[in-house]
């Protein structure tokens, strides 16, 4: 087993965070996990992204020419990687803030994103409802590894956003069942 | 010890801070700011020495400085940065105090960018300055091997008083993967040729001026003579697939992890490769090469530049198996995908021809 | 009626500060658009530029072009001296 | 569009020709954009764009040879000083202008602008102090205040131990070589004036051969300060100008008459 | 003309200024200082730029700025002062500018002392620098080779747009030798890319930041694609006896030069003996050398160093013969008898046992 | 010998014991011995000598830290600030010395002093200025009098292309890290007397973690001057001192107090 | 007489700077010997001394010490004040 | 033939000039020559010394472990360089300051230089009297070649001492001749 996820959008959208957080569900189950970001100037104004494996086995490397699943958060991310998820793979976006005109050739999941955190009361989870919706239809782990990793890894800091978090994770899942069962 | 999913930057941080570092001194740049503003806090916290330095040539010369004391020592830099430390490098290594550096490298030459690359290969391993030395030089290829080879660096540095090198590249630098830090160790004790003040002893000095030539020269043996006692012992190397393999590949830190994926999907095809990955890039580990040499058809040599360690190989080789190469430069990472390519297609000219 | 700007929507970054300084409060920032940067342009939103440019000179984008009638014109642009 | 330019409009402030076309990499707000506007206007008022030559530095600027239309390069971190100092002695005619970070001009770069100024090399040098090195993240600069929260001084400057701020002005203003030093500030309108006035006069020494000229503008970095563009200008009032006062650290005798001609 | 006699330091000064030098920036050290005296005067004399930089990382990037107007630019400096130009030297590389820099080598490392070495043949031919290339490297042996070599340099740099190093030591600096200096040739025109005012033209902008990977890659391409011109149409060196030799002798500069008083004794004992004298080191003279590697039985490397050169010997001959070193380091200078001990013995033992 | 020393007659003026026995290789009449002694005296004095560590520079100081007879090291050209800040950081309790000519501390090295000197860095600057570079035969430094005539500035210095002596102790006064900035000079009894005094106060703000301390002392060079030793003297009192005044161009008050106490 | 010194003939440099500035004149330079290192050392040459300790504080290769009758001993060397 | 000099003694005696005077005549005699100062520090207070090398092949070394030939000028060279020459060469001192305490193994010509230089009323041309001396007894050249190449190359600044140092010249060879000819 090797999955590879691109999470991209605006710096500020927790970009970062929801690929950490993916990749420390996948440590905790035991795979082999990489996690790295853009960095540097790149950052800068622009899109920021990271790109996370897990494997069953060592991973050679952490950035791959084609991600296996994107996730975009805004416009400009979707339109630079929307077309290029590798075959078979698939595409999650949010539609809140996404206007979808291109057909990419895998399939895609559009999720009212930040609309949803809007609606739970915090923009910021619309990264948790994005990834738990992404683990609904494409089980690699359970939605409830991320709540666990949550529970485990979230900084002392931001402990008192636990409970949000995994409301914001329940949203995303409940949203995934329902726009993928019921075909467009 | 529990498995963390820790940055590569953090990671070298915190394995220095373990092994016992009093002092760090840095200037920032990317890839390796990380690790500078982990110590910031970090040394802070345990009441150890941070400082930025005005400059990475003030970086390695308070390195010096401090590594005079008998301290454990480090900096840590990226590419353009390195290049400046070459003239304090050649100073420390000409004193005989123990230092570690760790080169983030990044695409060159001249500012170039701040991806992963390995273009530094000849500086950081062929004297790393003016006059006849060379660092000791280690290369991750993973986050744990960044904290592995941290500490070892430490070790290194003291147990030879030599200057050593950490060659990683802005991806190790920059990856979060899970890994094991090691248990805090205690301070190391100053050693007697320290300058702490000559109190009730003759005073010690550390110099590297040699006014004469015999003493100059003298000198230099001794440099030498460290020199081959770490060929002689410090070669290191990993190996994967190598017992029967036809082709074998070899490459460094990030590309040899990569070329190591390439070769799995080689031997899934039922090509016979191997794969020989440096730990040590000098002592480069030339004796467990040419025994390997003996065994394949031809060796491939991956790299993220325009072919360094390349010279490594032919002169570990010696010219008895053809020698090729394959790079990406100017932070080009290269896929796995791709080496599997490059790697079958050697694989039929060479070790398999129809 | 003595003046009026343009801004450039695809330069604009959004940041704000045109909106801050203009003395007759007529610029706001687009709620509806994105440009293709991902930004939330500024825009010209009510009657009441008096061309005094003091827009342009705070905007680090160089996004607002400047315009004024004649007879205020003529004493020159108060950017420049 | 609510008004119309009607063909009785004139356009009287406009894109300057010394700018390039093309978008800037700098964040949402950044006063770099400010200074590299000012630099321009400066140069097209005065008709220098044709032969000037441009160094830019390391450091959020440090594509600002492409940001230019005119000539430019790229210098190393801290080295424009003495990049433009080769540039200068081999071409006495041409304007040559460094535009430099606090961190690329004040921390690794000091040496450099030490002996170009004691020298009194006849180029002119845009200081951006933003008190921290914006592009690689946010770390102290020697420009940080004290107190301040950086990615390096994570517990606020301490100057018992990262050093006091760098007062680069009064640093050099002492210095022979140096004709025109000055402070000026891009935090509101009636600074970002003056601080173009003082571009213009230190071009205009320039060209006079009187001597160093350097024009330090205090400047925001709202993506590592943590602020929003407009709260980052008020920092620069609250908190920069008390420290950094704006003003004219030496204008030499021969800066003077350069300036009035 | 007529032969002078010159003083090393001084004759490369005085042939710089003949090449159409148009400015020098240097920083004093021993054993080049009279190159910066001389060029003190002289270039005053002759209304060119002379600039005393404050440091060689100053010097180094004067050069740059003055490299950027299109104008002959030299600086000059001795193995530490070397050091600090590493950054520089990388950035002039990266931006396709011309500079000649002299490296007068002195015993290392760290502050050593101001003794004839060769030790920084690894830092003038690997990469002076970060990231991948290589400079042009051109190892002159007396006072006359000195000034041919200048001019070259100068005259590589334009057409290759690339950094050249003239690497001499200490003791062809300070010698004073009959030589004939060329002809004072025009200054030359700047280039069309040189950067000096966009009157009437699109600008011109030099850099060396390439933000992509691939414009990265690119531009690695294209300095890789040079080097390998430069491989092609510069390698040069000299010969002597090698027709018939058995033992093939190589060593260039001051080393090489002493070798051939050692080869000429050893010839006149009747021992079959030649000497290849490398005039560029970087491009290493492999093609000739391996050549001569198929007709001799082995080969001696001579340095003044610990065994630099040897890697580039090692990587042309391929192992097809034995290769041995005899080195001095630290300043001291081998002797004719010294060599000429070394050379029979070998030959003894590897060309004509008995 | 004239006169007997006689059991009655005491030693009052003794080698110190912070000085090595080896022969120096300064050349005769060169006051660099003088400095060197001062130094020796002055941890004796204050009993220093087993806590100390000497940074020594390149220039013709380059053995210093063999000429005393204590802990020391031989820092890379101009980067003794940095090297000395190395120890401090890691020793704060001992006594750490750099020595330093002008080309070392004012022309390669500015910017580490600069820095080390803004932060404050508790240790001991030894500044021998004698206006050219002595180890390398005479070129000139950045002190270097307006038309001296050195090795590269052959026909004597021209301040409009070569720079204007850059003057240490004005320069970094100013900063607020530094605590005792003094200048001294060497030429006579009466102000050796006086540097030594101002050696001895900067060690005790050193002691007291006032903040960094530096002492100027004009030197002579008679083997690149010129001039015979005692000519030396003279134009070290005719030409350098209208130049450079001595004078404390600093002394805060925690240094005050170090002084008093 | 109230004083005396010992001049290291072996250190000195025949610099001069102690018979310029001895207030006694009592020193000059030898002009039949030169010691190893080729130098013609300076030598208390006529009675006078008054232990002043000028020389000393002069002489750049430490080569003086200087002695004192008790009385003026007492009162300190002059040098280290 | 290959012939090699050593000249040494302190600063200010003219080692280096009388160095270059020969190869210069060697070299206007259409040898190979090489000149080779100490330089630096070395020289700082102490002996300074160069090597001249004359020869009708190329020359390898400019310096070799034992000169043929060895110029010294006051004691500390003496000291330094009596025992250094090499077998079948030649020690020419300068016995106005030297006192000749060793017995060299090889043939030594004392020459009362400084005090004739300063019977021609300059000390400085002690140089000229030890070279002319040299070549008269080891007449690898003749000394007119010394005049000629001293007419020859002499700086301009210095050209008003011509006539005094040919003199000096002619005083050297004199005394050469009587002391090499009268067995001590
Ligand atoms: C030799 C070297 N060291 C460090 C860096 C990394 N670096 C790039 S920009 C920068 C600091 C820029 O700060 P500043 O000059 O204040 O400019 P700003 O970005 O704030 O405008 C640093 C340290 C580099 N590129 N080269
Ligand atoms: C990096 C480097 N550059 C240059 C030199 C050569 N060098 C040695 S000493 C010196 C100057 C010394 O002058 P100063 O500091 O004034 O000391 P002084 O000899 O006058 O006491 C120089 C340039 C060097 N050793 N290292
Ligand atoms: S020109 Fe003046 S009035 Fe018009 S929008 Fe701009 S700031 Fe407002
Ligand atoms: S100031 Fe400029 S960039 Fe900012 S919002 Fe206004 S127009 Fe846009
Ligand atoms: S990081 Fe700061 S200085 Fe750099 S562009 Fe952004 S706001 Fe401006
Ligand atoms: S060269 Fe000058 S500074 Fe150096 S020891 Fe001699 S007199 Fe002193
Ligand atoms: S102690 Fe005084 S009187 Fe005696 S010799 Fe010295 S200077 Fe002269
Ligand atoms: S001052 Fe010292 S070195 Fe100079 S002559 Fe007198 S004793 Fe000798
Ligand atoms: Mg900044
Ligand atoms: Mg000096």
């Amino acid at each position: 087993m090797q999955d590879s996820f691109l999470f991209s959008g605006f710096g500020g959208q927790g970009v970062m965070f929801a690929g950490q957080l993916l990749a420390y569900a996948g440590m905790d189950a035991g795979y082999h996990v990489t996690w790295i970001p853009s960095y540097g100037p790149e950052m800068r104004g622009g899109t920021a992204h990271c790109f996370v494996i897990l494997s069953d086995q060592a991973i050679g490397s952490p950035v791959l020419p084609r991600p296996a699943v994107a996730l975009v958060f805004n416009q400009p991310s979707y339109e630079k990687y929307a077309g290029q998820v590798a075959p078979g793979g698939l595409l999650v976006f949010n539609s809140s803030l996404i206007t979808a005109d291109q057909s990419p050739s895998v399939p895609t999941l559009a999720i009212p994103a930040t609309a949803t955190a809007h609606g739970l009361g915090d923009a910021r989870l619309m990264n948790m409802v994005m990834l738990s919706a992404l683990l609904t239809v494409r089980p690699v782990l359970p939605v409830s590894a991320l709540e666990a990793a949550l529970a485990a890894h979230l900084p002392a800091h931001r402990r008192s956003l636990l409970a949000a978090n995994v409301q914001a994770l329940a949203a995303g899942a409940a949203l995934a069942r329902e726009a993928w069962l019921s075909p467009a | 010890m529990t498995r963390e999913l820790l940055k590569g930057n953090v990671a070298i941080g915190e394995a220095a801070i373990r092994a016992g570092v009093q002092a760090y001194f840095g200037y920032p740049i990317t890839p390796q700011t990380e690790l500078l503003e982990y110590m910031a806090w970090r040394m802070a916290d345990l009441g150890r020495v941070f400082l930025q330095a005005e400059s990475e040539i003030a970086a390695i010369n308070m390195v010096y400085g401090a590594a005079c004391t008998g301290a454990r020592v480090m900096t840590s830099s990226s590419s353009p940065g390195f290049s400046l430390m070459q003239e304090g490098l050649s100073y420390i290594a000409a004193s005989d105090v123990p230092a570690v550096v760790v080169d983030m490298m990044r695409g060159g030459p001249g500012l170039g960018n701040i991806l992963p690359s390995q273009g530094d290969y000849f500086q950081v391993t062929r004297s790393a300055g003016h006059g006849d030395y060379r660092p000791i030089v280690l290369a991750p290829a993973s986050v744990q091997e960044a904290i592995d080879l941290t500490m070892l660096a430490f070790d290194l540095a003291d147990r030879y008083r030599h200057v050593v090198i950490l060659a990683a590249d802005g991806q190790i630098g920059q990856m979060m993967e899970p890994a094991e830090l090691p248990p805090m160790q205690p301070l190391t004790a100053a050693p007697p040729w320290a300058l702490r003040g000559a109190q009730g002893r003759a005073p010690n000095r550390i110099s590297s001026l040699y006014m004469h030539a015999e003493s100059a020269e003298a000198a230099n043996r001794r440099i030498q003579s460290r020199l081959s006692q770490i060929r002689q012992y410090e070669q290191r190397s990993l190996e994967y697939a190598t017992e029967d393999a036809e082709l074998l590949v070899t490459g460094y830190g990030t590309a040899g992890r990569i070329a190591l994926s390439a070769v799995q999907a080689a031997r899934e095809q039922g090509l016979k490769v191997g794969l020989l990955r440096p730990l040590t890039l000098f002592p480069f580990p030339e004796e467990r090469l040419s025994v390997l040499a003996d065994r394949v058809q031809a060796c491939l040599v991956v790299e993220m530049n325009a072919g360094q360690m390349l010279d490594d190989v032919r002169l570990a080789v010696g010219g008895q198996i053809p020698v090729e190469f394959y790079g990406r430069m100017g932070g080009v990472v290269p896929m796995p995908d791709e080496l599997l390519t490059v790697i079958s297609r050697m694989y039929r000219r060479v070790a398999a021809p129809a | 009626m003595t003046g009026t700007i343009v801004i450039d929507q695809e330069r604009c970054k959004g940041c704000q500060l045109c909106t801050l300084v203009c003395p007759q409060h007529v610029l706001s920032m687009a709620t509806d658009t994105l440009n293709a940067r991902g930004y939330a342009p500024a825009r010209l939103a009510a009657a009441g530029c008096t061309g005094c440019a003091v827009c342009a000179i705070i905007c680090p984008d160089v996004c607002i072009t400047v315009y004024r009638e004649p007879a205020r014109a003529r004493r020159g642009p108060e950017v420049a001296s | 569009m609510l008004q119309e330019i009607t063909p009785v409009m004139l356009p009287v402030y406009e894109r300057p020709a010394a700018l390039a076309g093309v978008h800037t990499h700098y964040c949402p707000g950044c006063t770099h954009g400010i200074a590299h506007r000012l630099v321009a206007e400066a140069l097209d008022e005065l008709g220098l764009r044709e032969q000037t030559i441009m160094v830019a530095p390391v450091g959020c600027a440090v594509f600002a040879y492409q940001y230019f239309e005119m000539d430019g390069c790229e210098a190393a971190h801290g080295r424009a000083p003495a990049m433009a100092t080769g540039i200068k002695r081999l071409l006495p005619d041409r304007t040559v202008l460094t535009y430099q970070g606090d961190g690329d001009l004040a921390s690794i770069g000091i040496a450099e602008l030490i002996h170009a100024a004691a020298r009194g090399e006849p180029f002119t040098t845009i200081f951006v102090n933003n008190a921290i090195y914006g592009m690689t993240g946010g770390q102290m600069s020697p420009e940080s205040l004290e107190g301040q929260r950086t990615s390096s001084t994570p517990g606020g400057r301490d100057v018992q131990r990262t050093g006091f701020p760098l007062k680069v002005c009064e640093l050099i203003a002492g210095l022979e070589g140096t004709a025109y030093v000055v402070r000026r500030s891009l935090h509101d309108v009636a600074s970002i004036r003056k601080a173009k006035k003082a571009i213009v006069t230190a071009l205009k020494v320039q060209q006079a051969g009187a001597g160093f000229s350097l024009v330090e503008l205090l400047s925001t970095c709202p993506t590592n300060w943590g602020l929003t563009p407009a709260d980052a200008l008020t920092w620069v009032e609250e908190h920069m100008l008390p420290q950094y006062p704006v003003g004219d650290y030496k204008v030499s005798a021969a800066a003077l008459r350069a300036a009035a001609g």
